[in-house]
């Protein structure tokens, strides 16, 4: 299946996300996962940013509302817009999983 | 259309949030939904609990007589009488220490016939590739 | 042009998902899709008229009615909002109330559904 | 017998924090002391009459309205009940609306201070 | 000091429990916090009751309305009542910390 | 009574939760509490960000901007414009990777005097054990 994920917290409270499996996966880091692009905790990126084969977006309002930028950003995620995440969830990917 | 399944998987705890008892209520309005649906239409639901979601199937809440609550058991032993499915993540229960014992198996007081299915991580995995859309919660 | 169909289960002021919710339709809209919207728990605090534009507060009323305006189809959970005192005469002009069944329906024909089940 | 101010922050239904605080007064209560306490937040929904007691959701209407009764000094911050739309003429008999200064003057004098800061 | 913390979350999303320091301590299980007394995960359990030096409570409502019982308490924490809260707070502790 | 110190102990981060900015606009409502106390008494707030809690003080939020709504680096500059003490914890800038730089240290464009105070663990747990009441959100 085709699946775009949305990630909106930084401490997670599931372990769905490291379990799931997609031939073809989407990350969309929303609200507070937008951590997971710009913080590296003891110097480490996070580990969600590990997962094979997964493409990563972060959605840069919600970036910028937490005081980050597009320079603070992982090299492993894409920053996008609003309009964005329609075309990701209308065109790209078949289904979606808010976790 | 014709039948659309869908997926409602419950990932947390009851009580610390509504939405894992509104997952059941949910899922179990589709017995209703015909009446905004054109002729042939149906949903076919299943509600999956998965991680620490599983707590939700622990027998013997007292939800209702300490905090005049319906309790997530009373909610799926309702769905087990209108037959819905009701899966239970085998490897979560072992992690966290639950037998089968522990959990809501039926409704077998209310006269249902179906009961819980105590269900591998891969068989989850295996219904969200089948289902047409899926509810996290 | 497709159908997006979003469920919500977040609070008026919290998480900002309701706020995100609220954009992501704007946006799915400006680019010609049907949209859906069905507010539950918590997020059937939207049910409520005369909410004040604070600051302070979210505040998607205003965001709200001009897309109702432009054809967003939006529906609160009746039972979720009479727990909370919110009664029909509260609810704000163009919203419907149903029961849960709404929703379960909208997913047989919705193009994509966006579930948004937490906080 | 001493003097309790309790605060909270939780919305009505969810985690339950609400339900605790009340049982927590009414026991406080049963056993001689003060009790203060100090809805913000989503807490404020019990800043809204006419909540209908169905079994599905926390229902907290009755015991604080019982609970009043006996003296509960009871009060909720004003400018986050019209954030959410309830206004002066919701707010339920005996219970006071006003700024957060009220919950911060109230700690000079009470004996204790539970503080539900979360969800 | 004399501190009495409650917590009421299964996952914790803080640290500050880890780092809190006092004379003396009690440490109040209530909400979905009740699982720390309940549950062995993978065996073990919950690392919040090895905070050294502190007493151990859980709330028996919010036990029972999870499905657990005073059989399935750890040892080390001891099952009370509203009531006994309240005397907790006001003649036991001198400050509170929900957490 | 007289002065009685409150310590807001702010753990998580922004904008998941309306409560790290209620932290901020109720210890700035001590300046105002006056009117509901006797002659001579007051309250004296420090708000302290401790763990993900100091992600609050990071600066250059558009909050405003993007979502309408107040940000907390802009409460954290009107709590130093009045005095308020702002207390960040030093080691979990470090964990997290965050610089003074990075932060909000002043409102010196509001004329405020006060700066942002980078504190140890260690300072705030004595603060703990001197404050009149705790308040975590």
């Amino acid at each position: 299946m085709k699946l775009a994920v949305f990630l909106s917290d930084w401490r997670r409270t599931e372990d769905t996300y490291e379990r799931l499996k997609a031939d073809k996966l989407g990350v969309i880091l929303v609200g507070n996962g937008i951590y997971h692009a710009v913080i590296k905790e003891n110097g480490k990126e996070s580990p969600i940013l590990s997962k094979a084969g997964a493409s990563f977006y972060v959605l840069s309002d919600d970036l910028e509302t937490r005081g980050f930028t597009a320079a603070n950003v992982n090299s492993k995620v894409k920053v996008i817009g609003y309009g964005d995440v329609v075309d990701l969830i209308m065109n790209d990917y078949e289904k979606t999983a808010w976790l | 259309m014709g039948a659309v399944k869908l997926l409602f998987v419950v990932q947390r705890p009851p009580y610390k949030s509504e939405n894992p008892r509104l997952a059941l209520t949910h899922a179990i309005a589709s017995q209703t939904a015909e009446i905004y649906m054109d002729e042939g239409d149906s949903v076919v639901p299943i509600v999956a609990f998965v991680g620490d979601g599983v707590l939700n199937a622990v027998k013997n809440q007292q939800a209702m007589k300490l905090y005049g609550v319906t309790s997530t058991e009373s909610h799926i032993k309702n769905s087990l009488l209108i037959d819905m499915q009701i899966w239970v993540c085998k490897e979560d229960m072992e992690r966290l220490g639950l037998k089968e014992a522990d959990m809501v198996t039926d409704a077998e007081d209310l006269g249902a016939e179906l009961k819980t299915k105590f269900v591998s991580y891969a068989d989850i995995q295996k219904e969200m590739e089948n289902t047409g859309h899926l509810l996290f919660f | 042009m497709g159908e997006l169909t979003i469920g919500v289960f977040s609070s008026l002021v919290g998480s900002m998902s309701l706020d995100f919710s609220f954009k992501l339709a704007e946006a799915a809209m400006a680019k010609g899709h049907k949209v859906n919207m069905w507010l539950s728990g918590n997020a059937v605090m939207m049910a409520k008229k005369g909410q004040k534009p604070f600051k302070d507060y979210s505040h998607n009323q205003k965001r709200m009615m001009d897309l109702i305006a432009k054809g967003l189809a939006i529906t609160v959970c009746e039972a979720c909002a009479e727990a909370r005192g919110y009664h029909k005469e509260d609810t704000p002009e163009g919203m419907k109330r149903a029961s849960m069944d709404w929703y379960l329906a909208k997913t047989v024909k919705t193009d994509r559904l966006l579930h948004i089940g937490g906080e």
